[in-house]
């Protein structure tokens, strides 16, 4: 027989780090031509995130979209003072359809923090950031880290053309030295980002590098990274059911030790070693 | 107070609500207290280590989903000195699921994890049966006999057969378990499935097909329910798409001693524990003093007539 | 101008969706021109008069409903004096659905429908064969072989073989149609199921169990019509589920060289010409000049090695 | 190979009687406290309505309620000339919760019109309409009717209390002698409505007897009926599927030439001699 206290201490133990819990919106607007920043009001216990984290969010369901799963998502921002759980994203099919249909005062299901984030070791003082599209929205908060930690941070930010590069003043104002490139100017190919980056290793100004997403990227900080013995970290994704490590559906091939094994990304990443991480 | 304990042969669950096998892990744990559940159940584990199939391994379909995971499994040596004493912290009964492809090595692999700490084996019979045609061992009467009479020969644990929906002779499967020892039946694993990217045209799974589950399963798991519940003694423990309290009462209202929540957990993180307190607030308002008093209530009395029909053809 | 014909056999339809028998008759003339679809299929015929079942006869369960008609008919005699000509209007092609209890049954009325103005028969071999079991003879290859060569000795007409997904012997009963003569495969009838009412605990229900259509259906029935296409080489036509355009092309590319639209008309009458207008679109869009472009293109090269192993079990 | 005139010609062809489209909701509020009071703005081509006729609503799809089937309703009003479509109804389970949360503005697709309504003889002159709760929906376009043939009506309303009576001042409005029962004065007992009924009858004021949906007054209809060689129609209620005739799934037994037959109450009713009807 099951008390129904008893019950309510097993849905929220002291110990839980993991929350589901309903949010409302705050606002849901266009960031550019193709992204959207969602704000959540958000209670401030889920707010205590790592850079790289995600949340798992329970789309909503509407007469013209009815996603069934969670769609993850990584957290572009986290301020528990006000209560606030930032999102970038783009909309990719009916759940991201569906998010962006969100009005203010609407409520949403979400559940996170989750997942292992960006590591910022003591000795890494430089900080190398290279990232392209949607997948600057899981580098804003390291850079904030970064900030705090007081180490200096380098950012290349990579897209189509100026008009869809984001965060770039964000990036600026958490005191970073922004780069940009865009397929538009022809900034943007391997080449001169070798190139860029190699000054700035040679430069000294690289401990270590993160990226997320483009395998063209990944290839090249690989190369760079094995190059000069920089270590880095890759942001990755790959399609979730429950998003706490439970199904198995996640995992993604890593290299380590000569042989390969498979991770989840949602509980051992999103975030891993960028020379274990496979091409794809 | 009502009294939401229900009974498992030998064993007595303090609720009727408990995980289905390969949509829980103790990372729930991260979630809530995993100790209020009626019992553990970890996902299938093999003797040898198995690398799972290709991506991507799940895919929605319109309410439901569809699943290829396979069975990734880091063996058995791991899962008895990693993964069962983690539960043990937890006065909750343990339940084992376990798969293999020949009944020997289902007798071995049921022998082996016969240890301290495990209160019962769910015997997974919904995987290929490679010394035969490949078939799985639930989708036939025969071969359901045969790997249940070897597990019967290798342990004195509880043995919980797993049915498959896929099969054609739900009836007859579920007796042949019996008769062959089974002290329950898990009624069922998810139903083959396909789903095609119209786009690329590929397949929506790496391995081209996969298991249904969730809500789309409901009412064909509910169906095999009942008719295993009229055909057997042993309990009967409903799985298949129960998404809140209302399935899971149905279930019980059914036929099903005790109910398992497989996709509904991947939605909703929070809802087996949710799912207890509500069933014990819908005894308490409905004035039933406990969940036997639902288990098989059914009143099927006036259908009884159609069912002869009703089971050879819709 | 892009080509959506169809070619079943000696058979060719203007366009490939027509409606599933049960769920279309000529009331829906009262909608829209049935002269828009490439064939008309009637509600299964028997050569009696029969009743059909109880009230309930369909229930909704989440996203798609569960039917128990069973099949009430005005008996072969009014059949072929009212309803063969209200469609000789039209030119579309009509195909006549039917149902016995014995193969000899089967052959009997197969031969009195081969009558001017029926294009082809369908046989709906999903309902119980009282000879043996009682399980309906699309259960098993053997019952299935036996009534296909019985109407196939009964009728030049094309036969066309409705099979169900309650068998777990798909491809063995798709091969024995084909192997007794069957001209099509339609593919597939409802899968059986229950819902119950958790208030009054009755099932939902007047016949206890039914058979599950609608969305829930779908991913089902496209597993079972690749299976089918892979295995046989007469065409099959889709069936379960399909609701919309895309739903369609996903059948078309898993193998069906044609699909029938049921429940879908319930709740969207106009679905049927608004999915052939659809479908036309959509084949001018992506520059595909015709439906059978699209028959069996399915990329499933990389996924074949994972086959065995998950028809066997997902 | 089919084009596309031809399919739009074949979607709404010239002889098309049932329609499926879409309209939008014009107002949708309490009429007293259980009952609701939907008005739709409707094309006009579909508004050729006879009373006693449905429409099928594909109530929506919202995060709280997915009802799957169509819902049948009966017509509680038509104005061809103002584009209007009137519903009462009661919140009964999902479909009619989910009717509710309908706003101005919202669409709602509706197919109809829908089944066979009430029959008004040349010599029938004096009409008696018997009623209860929401079934007076489906007697108001009745009514109206009758008010057009200039025929005699009188209207029995039974309720609960006097103040769940609906349609009380629309059928007076229409120039109804109206004559409400109720439960908690005790005046809607059988005995009670015998009595009224057959002093209507004596008094010469009854040629047809038309009423709908509860059992207990079927049976005193039919008795009454019966007695004096009165004839009467009541309207039927069935769970429904297609709406139109083709699934079966609506029949209901009736008396007929001494044996049980089934008809549909979608297509040969929802109206029904009154003899032939059973009780259930
Ligand atoms: C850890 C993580 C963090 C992410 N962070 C962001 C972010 O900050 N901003 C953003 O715009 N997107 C992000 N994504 C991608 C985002 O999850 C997908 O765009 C989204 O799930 C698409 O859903 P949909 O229904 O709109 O598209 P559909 O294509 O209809 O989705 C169909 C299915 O595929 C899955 N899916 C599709 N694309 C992806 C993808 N790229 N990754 C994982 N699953 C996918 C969906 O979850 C769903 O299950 C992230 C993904 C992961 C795994
Ligand atoms: C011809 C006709 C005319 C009707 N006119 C009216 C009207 O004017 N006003 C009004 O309030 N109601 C009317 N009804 C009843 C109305 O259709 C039901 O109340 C409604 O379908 C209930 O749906 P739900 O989802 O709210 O309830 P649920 O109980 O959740 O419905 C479950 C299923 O049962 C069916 N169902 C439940 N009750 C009925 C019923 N009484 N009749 C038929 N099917 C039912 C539903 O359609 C649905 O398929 C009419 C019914 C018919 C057949
Ligand atoms: C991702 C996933 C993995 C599963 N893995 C297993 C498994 O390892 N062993 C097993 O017996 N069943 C497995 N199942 C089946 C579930 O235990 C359950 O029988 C099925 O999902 C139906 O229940 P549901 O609809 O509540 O999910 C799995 C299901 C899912 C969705
Ligand atoms: C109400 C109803 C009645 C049906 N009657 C028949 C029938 O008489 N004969 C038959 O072969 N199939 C019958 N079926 C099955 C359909 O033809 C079809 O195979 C099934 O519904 C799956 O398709 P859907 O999901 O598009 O509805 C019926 C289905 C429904 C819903
Ligand atoms: S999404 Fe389930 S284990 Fe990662
Ligand atoms: S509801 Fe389909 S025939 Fe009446």
């Amino acid at each position: 027989m099951i008390a129904n206290l008893q019950l309510s201490d097993s849905i929220n133990p002291a110990d839980a780090v993991i929350f589901e819990v309903e949010t409302f919106v705050k606002s849901n607007k266009p960031a550019n031509g193709e992204y959207r920043h969602m704000i959540l009001d958000a209670p401030s216990h889920v707010l205590n995130c790592q850079p790289g984290q995600f949340f798992h969010l329970l789309c909503p369901t509407s007469e013209r979209h009815q996603p069934f799963l969670r769609r993850p998502m990584s957290i572009y921002g986290f301020f528990p003072e006000k209560n606030e759980l930032h999102f970038l994203y783009k909309i990719a099919g009916k759940g991201t359809a569906a998010l962006s249909e969100l009005g203010t005062g609407d409520h949403l299901n979400v559940v996170g923090p989750l997942g292992h984030g960006y590591s910022i070791r003591d000795d890494w003082r430089n900080l190398l950031l290279v990232a392209r599209g949607v997948g600057l929205a899981t580098m804003a908060p390291l850079a904030q880290e970064a900030q705090r930690l007081g180490r200096k941070l380098t950012a290349i930010c990579s897209a189509r053309s100026e008009n869809v590069l984001m965060s770039v003043d964000h990036f600026r104002a958490l005191g970073a030295d922004v780069i940009t490139v865009t397929d538009e100017q022809g900034t943007s190919s391997v080449e001169n980002m070798r190139r860029i980056i190699e000054e700035h290793v040679a430069a000294g100004k690289v401990d270590t590098m993160y990226t997320c997403g483009s395998n063209r990227l990944l290839r090249l900080l690989q190369e760079i990274g094995a190059a000069h013995g920089i270590p880095g970290e890759i942001a990755l994704e790959q399609q979730m059911a429950c998003g706490i490590g439970m199904c198995h559906c996640c995992v993604r091939p890593f290299r380590r030790d000569g042989a390969i094994v498979h991770e989840r990304v949602c509980r051992e990443g999103p975030v891993f070693d960028m020379q274990e991480a496979m091409g794809w | 107070m009502v009294d939401l304990t229900t009974r498992l042969g030998t064993l007595t669950l303090k609720n009727p609500v408990m995980p289905a096998s390969g949509t829980f892990s103790d990372d729930l744990a991260g979630v809530f207290d995993l100790g209020c559940l009626g019992a553990h159940v970890t996902k299938t584990v093999t003797r040898e280590i198995r690398g799972g199939n290709p991506t991507p391994r799940v895919c929605e379909v319109r309410g439901s989903m569809l699943n290829s995971i396979g069975i990734p499994s880091k063996g058995i040596d791991h899962f008895i000195t990693e993964v069962i004493p983690f539960y043990q912290r937890y006065e909750t009964p343990l339940v084992v699921s376990i798969s293999a492809h020949s009944g020997d090595d289902f007798a071995r692999i049921c022998e082996e994890i016969s240890v301290p700490g495990v209160a019962a084996i769910e015997v997974n019979i919904s995987c290929p049966n490679i010394e035969e045609d490949g078939k799985a061992f639930a989708m036939r009467p025969s071969s359901t006999r045969m790997v249940m009479e070897k597990v019967r020969g290798a342990s004195d644990l509880p043995l919980w057969a797993k049915l498959t929906p896929n099969t054609g002779e739900t009836t007859e499967v579920a007796i042949a378990a019996q008769e062959a020892g089974a002290d329950a039946l898990v009624v069922s694993n998810t139903l083959l499935s396909m789903a095609i990217d119209i786009h690329t045209r590929k397949p929506k799974l790496g391995s081209l097909m996969g298991g249904l589950s969730g809500p789309s399963l409901k009412p064909i798991a509910l169906r095999m329910v009942y008719q295993c519940a009229k055909s057997v003694n042993i309990p009967v423990i409903g799985c298949g798409g129960i998404s809140n309290v209302e399935d899971a009462i149905e279930f019980l209202i059914a036929g099903a001693s005790a109910v398992q929540v497989g996709t509904a957990t991947f939605i909703n993180p929070l809802i087996m524990p949710t799912m207890i307190r509500d069933l014990e607030a819908y005894l308490i308002k409905h004035g039933i003093s406990s969940v036997s008093e639902l288990v098989g209530s059914v009143d099927d009395a006036a259908a009884l007539d159609g069912v002869v029909f009703m089971e050879a053809a819709p």
